[in-house]
């Protein structure tokens, strides 16, 4: 069972990376960024890239490849996004611009062999790989019969500190205030000298960094780096989360993702088979239904 | 806090009753809460024998009480026929399997509901053949108010409430309105007349209520209410005796070309300052179809204080959001101290020290108290100065202070209005510009943010105030300008517009 | 893709002259000069079965290359086709639609993955079009192909080596070997190749007194299977049964060895491509399955199809690509014999169909024959993961 | 290209080899019409795939152990879609915008874990094999029911109904003050996109001879929406344009080979920032429409 509880915090703390930044921009923008599980892939498989196909350095890589899914967040913002805040287009708009950003960075990896045009990107199609043993530290200790393995304790850790250090900055900084502002009431933010867009876009890159690194950590830990761990790790799982801990709200985001966590590794415990991603949403289905503004959504009303 | 509080109000079949009061009296609410957009938390309202109270507002709808909204809520895209068919929604057999089955008397009924409409239109003083076809948010602003009314009358009313029918119309177009409001009562309808305007409200209404602060302070024929002494305190202000004594007098139209000439002999030609901080020239700013202003042009030199006054709908506050970069203009010039204020991006103006204090704060009711201090400190580079200027603020208004960590949505009507004003001092303006800064404050309220305002000036801000208090606001203005329907009236020395019946005109009508 | 295929072409050319094996040379007296025999192979390029797919496409590209440059079935040269079904049924259903109504193909390779075969192989059948099985391994694929009405299919063949043999041969030959007493099975449920498989391993176990202690199902979209791999290494079973697709065996074996647990791996042609032993790495050291081909066997033409997949594609091929270049050229030799018209594709479907169960070749699978009921009667080889995205032999069993 | 070639050459031909995509898009615009009905009203609803399962399942499940005619499977399974969709729309319709979108992936999620990966019935997540599929001869049922569903949509929104729908999409309080109970004709709205979802569920699951419960997931709702939204969901032929755009797409573009994901995600972005209205709808056919062509009402686009 400690064995149990151990996957699910570490899973929990993927999907609390994930779902922050997935709520960041939900909370700003009031849209809903589906792009940002193929930017989790995609801070993935650059770093995988890196390592195994341009020989770089680990640690170089994992740096790289978060600033790759940083620049995807300006991406999003210049492409997806302003264009349609300029036209005043209904953010259903957004969600479609954003799925069809979506398709293009997973249909060039999925594309990604030797001698196509993807192939400085990703060679191996839709093959999973793993990182080589040895890129890494990777020590493994047995205690207590407990699997104690270092890159997925690690993850705990920096996730942890992260989402600390980001609700401290939405907290206590003028940064945070300002970005706090312009999801409030942009107009107010604009007549106290914020540039709004400034704002958003930045808010597009700190989200999609950490969707990166969430994507990254899953992946090195996990030992499996494809094209596909975004849509079947965190695609749907991430709405199911930010719901959970009410739209917007990053505490929620945290809490929503470790809940998720451990409800999944219960499922699989407690009923076996194969229930786990549904249980997640019969669970999420019923609290929609009971309680809409999730644990911490006290803002909802203003969000609807 | 009580928006409407224990108002008692009878409307009598067939007559026309007015409502009036001051912004922020609660008249809005008072509606609201009749057509059960906003729960009743005591009393009761009925309609004939018809219990209104706690019915969802579809029903009461249903039950003959029809409205309109003050900011006009047309159905934007749909054609400005089909917006009053919709309003036909609720006496109309529910045809959907004809419709499916596209039988003939589906199509009868489709066509004599087009000729209703069309005659509803008509009867707004539309025409169906010009307007009917275009989509509603395309028309002109009086048309939209008149489809308004049509739309509301398709739901064949027993009572129909108007919200600021004439709001931001011109002389003509009031008219208009006025007779469109004799013709329908004449026809038998009840009609709840809510309006700024004295001049139409005193003219056709046969009883008028006046509100204040969710309180009825006076309920009567036009005569009574207009020479109220508590109306008029209400209205203009707490000025001294020598300005109640002339109290607002329905004048009729014909007298307004004689008050124009009268005005214009009264006022001497306008001081303008020769070189000003900011330099105003031909603005024009429209919404759509919609002229808020038309080529105003004003000046303001350093260390002034100019109010910029005029009725409700007048394009006030547009001004300001055109000079703050809010709002794009269509036309014309703003330079304020070389920065180019029709190109600037808001935020530029901003840390080239032209701060906007909006209309209703905008405070950041989510943040606390000292969040929004802190944050309106964001366009400045002197962290430090900043800091203890924050500081400086808390002590000059010490319940900023007192409440520097309490969530600034709690603050009430007036706190709010003094953190508003000390974010905006916090943005190290040189030219700050105040919207409506007493608007729904009690009298004591008001007092403290006058002085604050004169206290601000001494320091030697440049004030650019908007102010529906006209008394309190030309009492402290160097120089004013009268706006009206979007151009400027007239302009000279706060004293030398005070005494001037144009102004009086402007608020209260004509 | 492009590049490697030109330089294959020389060396494919090359070899089918020096030794006109694989369908080249004909034999028989009809010619088919000037014609084209079009083919198409709905394989997954993508999704799951991704793994294995573009395997197989290498392979028949080679043999339609070598069969090309050797001269083309009678003169007639073969056209291939292949298109992705991303591993989805309705997908793949959709794609051989087209082949079959818009391309107008003679006959039709795959799918992929026993899960897109239940959505093809009746469509096929229902069509009238031939249709060769080349990786498909689960239950009921030949010959009831509309299983659960136990009518044989006519149209539908397979080349690729059935669970129903694989898993039980391998079963055997550990258990002769070690004996094992104890098992779980790890199963991917929303699967068809994979249930069946895990069906079979449920079916078989008790045979050889293996004690099943637990068979532990998940989703084929899992991406964290940790929860599952420790409930599975809690039970201290010595063998962990895999059936399940692409990358989940290796992410199995990986985790479990993370965990402590020492025990044996034993699988079904999931196991048998390179990816998977590639990825499980050190930890699939080991691992054994039974497959349809192994690298170095012994049969003539497998020598030569080595070294030519070798020189095009610059890697080792692994049973699906030898599954994928058979299959062409069973096409290949049945077209031979079938006396096509060109001109009514009905008619040549047909007469390709009677002529496909008659294939008597050598393929690097062996000696090849259809049985009566279309599958392959071939010898089965058991392998092991050498750790390093090999595989080694254990065990070679004949045909009975 | 040659797809238009042959399209206008040799429409016959066209036809023998493209029966399957016809009836696929058929069903495509049924489901496209589906997500419109809910769209036009103002609810951002995704549940149309769960529809279409309860319609599938229900009407092949009859057919292989009933034996009942094909018309009594597809009345049964429609049915059934409808009933559900009334007991699911009473809770979740109080919910807006983005929540009750998640809310109704709730409820997919939900269906598919107790119904369809679960019972032994249903093939639990093996899908089902309809071995009386007709693959080709599907296509006339198909085509004459989206002639009928869309014809019966554009009555509709041309009556009380549709004013009503319209009234609540651009203004709810305004909608209310005019006496149009807005619950009462979401709820409306709801159900009918349900039967309307439903059916076209059973009537693809009689073009295949496998139901893949894939096919009732997240990314066909995603799919769906993309659909009528590109199309422009403010008129009835939106939606059915788009789902013939899109499911064409890939044929059209065939020489775009392994790189048809990408191109089709820029397509996409390309089209929603052009017209972030939709294809249809202002100033989209307008453009080509001949002059003797009667002025249609100004729509707007439904903002979901």
């Amino acid at each position: 069972m400690g064995q149990q509880i151990l996957n699910a915090i570490f899973i929990g703390s993927i999907y609390a990376l994930f779902a922050v930044g997935y709520t960041l921009v939900f909370g700003v923008l009031d849209i809903l960024n589906l792009a940002h599980s193929a930017v989790f892939t995609l801070g993935a498989a650059v770093t995988y890239t890196l390592v195994v196909n341009h020989g770089q350095s680990f640690w170089l890589a994992c740096v790289v490849g978060i600033l790759v899914a940083a620049l995807m967040g300006l991406v999003i913002e210049y492409v997806c996004l302003r264009p349609l805040r300029r036209r005043r287009a209904p953010p259903i708009a957004a969600l479609i611009s954003t799925i069809g950003l979506a398709l293009i960075i997973i249909a060039a990896i999925e594309q990604g062999r030797p001698g196509t045009l993807f192939a400085w990107l990703w060679v191996d199609g839709a093959n999973p790989v793993t990182m080589p043993p040895g890129t890494f530290p990777n020590p493994t200790w047995h205690v207590a019969g407990l699997t104690l393995e270092g890159s997925k304790l690690a993850v705990i850790p920096i996730s942890v500190v992260l989402m600390l250090v980001l609700g401290y900055v939405m907290r206590f900084t003028q940064v945070g205030r300002a970005l706090r502002a312009v999801a409030e009431n942009p107009r107010a933010a604009r007549l106290m000298g914020i540039d709004v867009d400034r704002m958003i876009a930045l808010t597009l890159i700190i989200s999609s960094a950490l969707g990166g690194l969430a994507g990254i950590l899953f992946g090195v830990a996990l030992g499996d780096i494809s094209p596909y761990i975004g849509r079947d790790s965190v695609e749907v799982r991430g709405l199911a989360v930010i719901v959970l801990g009410g739209m917007g709200s990053i505490p929620g985001a945290v809490l929503g993702g470790y809940l998720l966590g451990l409800i999944e590794v219960l499922a699989v415990v407690l009923l076996g088979s194969n229930v786990r991603a549904g249980v997640a949403f019969a669970a999420l289905f019923l609290m929609l239904v009971l309680r809409p503004q999730g644990f911490f959504g006290a803002q909802l009303r203003e969000k609807v | 806090m009580h928006a409407v509080d224990g108002v008692t109000l009878e409307v009598e079949k067939g007559s026309i009753q007015g409502l009036i009061g001051p912004n922020g009296a609660g008249k809005t609410t008072l509606v609201n809460v009749i057509t059960g957009y906003v729960p009743f938390q005591a009393g009761k309202a009925w309609l004939e024998d018809d219990q209104l109270t706690g019915l969802p507002a579809h029903r009461i709808a249903g039950l003959g009480v029809a409205r309109t909204f003050q900011n006009i809520r047309l159905f934007k895209d749909l054609s400005a026929v089909e917006n009053v068919i919709v309003g036909m929604h609720s006496r109309r057999r529910d045809d959907t399997l004809a419709q499916l089955g596209t039988l003939p008397f589906f199509r009868r009924d489709q066509r004599a509901r087009f000729n209703e409409a069309h005659r509803l239109m008509e009867t707004a003083g539309l025409d169906p053949g010009e307007v009917g076809k275009r989509a509603a948010g395309t028309l002109p602003y009086g048309d939209q108010r008149r489809l308004e009314i049509a739309r509301a009358l398709a739901l064949q009313p027993r009572l129909l409430i108007l919200d600021e029918p004439a709001a931001g119309m011109n002389p003509s177009e009031k008219q208009g309105i006025r007779e469109l409001i004799e013709r329908l009562n004449k026809d038998g309808l009840t009609i709840l007349l809510i309006d700024h305007d004295m001049q139409l409200v005193m003219g056709v209404c046969d009883r008028v209520a006046v509100l204040n602060f969710g309180r009825k302070i006076a309920d009567g024929t036009p005569e009574q209410v207009s020479t109220n002494a508590a109306v008029i305190k209400a209205y203009l202000g707490t000025g001294s005796e020598r300005q109640a004594s002339s109290a607002p007098g329905a004048t009729g139209v014909e007298a307004v070309a004689a008050e124009e000439a009268q005005a214009k002999a009264g006022s001497k030609p306008a001081a303008e300052p020769a070189n000003s901080i900011l330099d105003v020239h031909e603005l024009s700013v429209s919404y759509g179809s919609v002229n808020a202003v038309r080529a105003a042009s004003l000046r303001v030199a350093a260390g002034e204080v100019v109010a910029l006054i005029g009725a409700n709908g007048a394009g006030k506050t547009t001004i300001l959001s055109a000079l703050s970069g809010l709002i794009r203009p269509a036309s014309g010039t703003a330079v304020f101290d070389g920065l180019d204020l029709t190109t600037a991006k808001a935020s530029a103006i901003v840390r080239h020290g032209l701060v906007h204090v909006p209309e209703g704060r905008e405070i950041l009711g989510r943040q606390t108290v000292l969040e929004n201090l802190e944050l309106a400190t964001w366009a400045r580079r002197d962290r430090a100065a900043a800091a203890t200027q924050i500081a400086a603020v808390m002590r000059r208004f010490p319940i900023l202070g007192e409440r520097r960590r309490m969530r600034a949505g709690t603050l009430s009507g007036g706190e709010a209005q003094m953190l508003a004003i000390a974010r905006g001092l916090l943005g190290k303006p040189r030219l700050l510009l105040l919207d409506e800064p007493s608007l729904g404050l009690a009298p004591q309220m008001v007092d403290e943010v006058f002085a604050a305002i004169k206290e601000i000036h001494d320091d030697g801000t440049t004030i650019l105030l908007v102010e529906q208090n006209a008394l309190r606001a030309l009492a402290i203005a160097d120089r004013a300008y009268v706006l009206e329907t979007g151009r400027i009236l007239l302009t000279g020395s706060g004293d030398d517009l005070l005494h001037n019946p144009a102004v009086r005109r402007a608020y209260l009508g004509g | 893709m492009r590049r490697l295929r030109l330089g294959s072409v020389l060396v494919a050319a090359i070899i089918a002259a020096a030794c006109g094996s694989a369908g080249g040379g004909g034999t028989n007296g009809n010619s088919y000069a000037g014609k084209t025999i079009k083919l198409g192979a709905v394989l997954s390029i993508t999704g799951a079965g991704g793994v294995y797919g573009p395997q197989s496409r290498d392979g028949m590209n080679l043999a339609v290359e070598q069969i090309n440059k050797a001269g083309g079935v009678n003169g007639a040269q073969i056209s291939l086709i292949v298109a992705d079904d991303a591993s989805l049924q309705a997908q793949s259903a959709q794609v051989a639609q087209t082949m079959i109504q818009s391309d107008q193909d003679l006959a039709l390779l795959g799918p992929t993955l026993s899960n897109s075969a239940v959505a093809v192989h009746p469509l096929a059948e229902n069509q009238k079009i031939p249709i060769l099985a080349v990786s498909t391994t689960g239950i009921n694929i030949v010959p009831n192909c509309n299983f659960p009405s136990t009518v044989a299919c006519r149209y539908v063949f397979r080349d690729s080596l059935g669970e129903e043999t694989a898993i039980p041969d391998n079963i055997q030959s550990y258990a002769s070997d070690a004996h094992p007493a104890t098992g779980v099975l790890l199963v991917a449920q929303d699967d068809k190749f994979s249930s069946d498989g895990g069906k079979i391993v449920q079916a078989t176990v008790s045979k050889y007194n293996i004690n099943l202690l637990k068979t532990i199902s998940f989703g084929k979209n899992e991406a964290d299977l940790s929860p599952y791999v420790t409930t599975a290494v809690g039970l201290h079973p010595d063998v962990i049964f895999i059936t399940s697709l692409g990358g989940i065996p290796a992410k199995i074996m990986i985790e479990a060895r993370k965990q402590g647990w020492q025990g044996q791996f034993l699988g079904g042609n999931g196991f048998n491509t390179a990816t998977v032993s590639k990825n499980a790495g050190a930890a699939g050291m080991g691992a054994r399955s039974a497959s349809a081909w192994y690298l170095g066997n012994s049969f003539p033409s497998n020598a030569e199809f080595v070294t030519a997949f070798k020189t095009a594609y610059g890697h080792d091929p692994d049973q699906f690509a030898a599954q994928g270049y058979t299959g062409i050229n069973v096409i290949a030799d049945a077209a031979k014999r079938a006396n096509l018209t060109f001109s009514d594709l009905a008619g040549d479907r047909d007469k390709l169909r009677a002529a496909m169960e008659t294939v008597n070749i050598q393929s690097p699978l062996g000696p090849f024959q259809f049985t009566s009921t279309h599958d392959v009667k071939q010898t089965v080889w058991v392998i092991k993961m050498d750790g390093a995205g090999g595989f080694t032999l254990v065990h070679e069993i004949k045909p009975s | 290209m040659d797809f238009f070639i042959q399209l206008f050459s040799d429409p016959v031909a066209f036809w023998q080899s493209h029966t399957l995509l016809v009836s696929q898009i058929g069903i495509n615009s049924i489901l496209a019409s589906s997500m419109f009905v809910v769209l036009y009203s103002g609810q951002l609803s995704l549940a149309a795939p769960g529809f279409m399962a309860i319609g599938a399942y229900t009407s092949v499940l009859m057919d292989l152990n009933l034996h009942t005619p094909l018309a009594v499977d597809f009345a049964a399974g429609t049915a059934l879609a409808g009933v559900v969709g009334a007991l699911v729309g009473l809770p979740v319709l109080r919910l807006r915008g983005v929540f009750l979108a998640i809310a109704t992936i709730g409820f997919i999620e939900a269906l598919s874990l107790g119904v369809i990966l679960n019972l032994p019935i249903t093939g639990e997540g093996l899908g089902l094999r309809n071995i009386d599929a007709d693959p080709v001869g599907g296509v006339y049922i198909v085509l004459i029911s989206l002639a009928v569903a869309v014809f019966l949509l554009w009555r509709l929104t041309k009556g009380r109904l549709g004013y009503a729908w319209t009234a609540i999409r651009q203004d709810e309080l305004a909608a209310r003050s005019q006496g149009i109970d807005v619950a009462r004709y979401k709820l409306i709205a709801f159900v009918i996109s349900a039967l309307l979802a439903g059916y076209a569920g059973a009537a693809e699951s009689h073009l295949y001879f496998i139901l893949d419960p894939n096919e009732y997931g997240v990314p066909r709702t995603v799919q769906v929406l993309t659909f009528a939204v590109l199309g422009g969901s403010g008129n009835v032929l939106g939606p059915v344009v788009g789902a013939l755009f899109l499911t064409t797409f890939p044929f059209v573009f065939k020489q775009a080979g392994d790189y048809i994901g990408v191109v089709s995600g820029a397509v996409l972005i390309a089209i929603i920032i052009f017209r972030p209205q939709g294809i249809v709808g202002r100033g989209g056919f307008a453009v080509v429409r001949p002059r003797w062509w009667p002025h249609p009402q100004l729509r707007a686009p439904s903002t979901g």
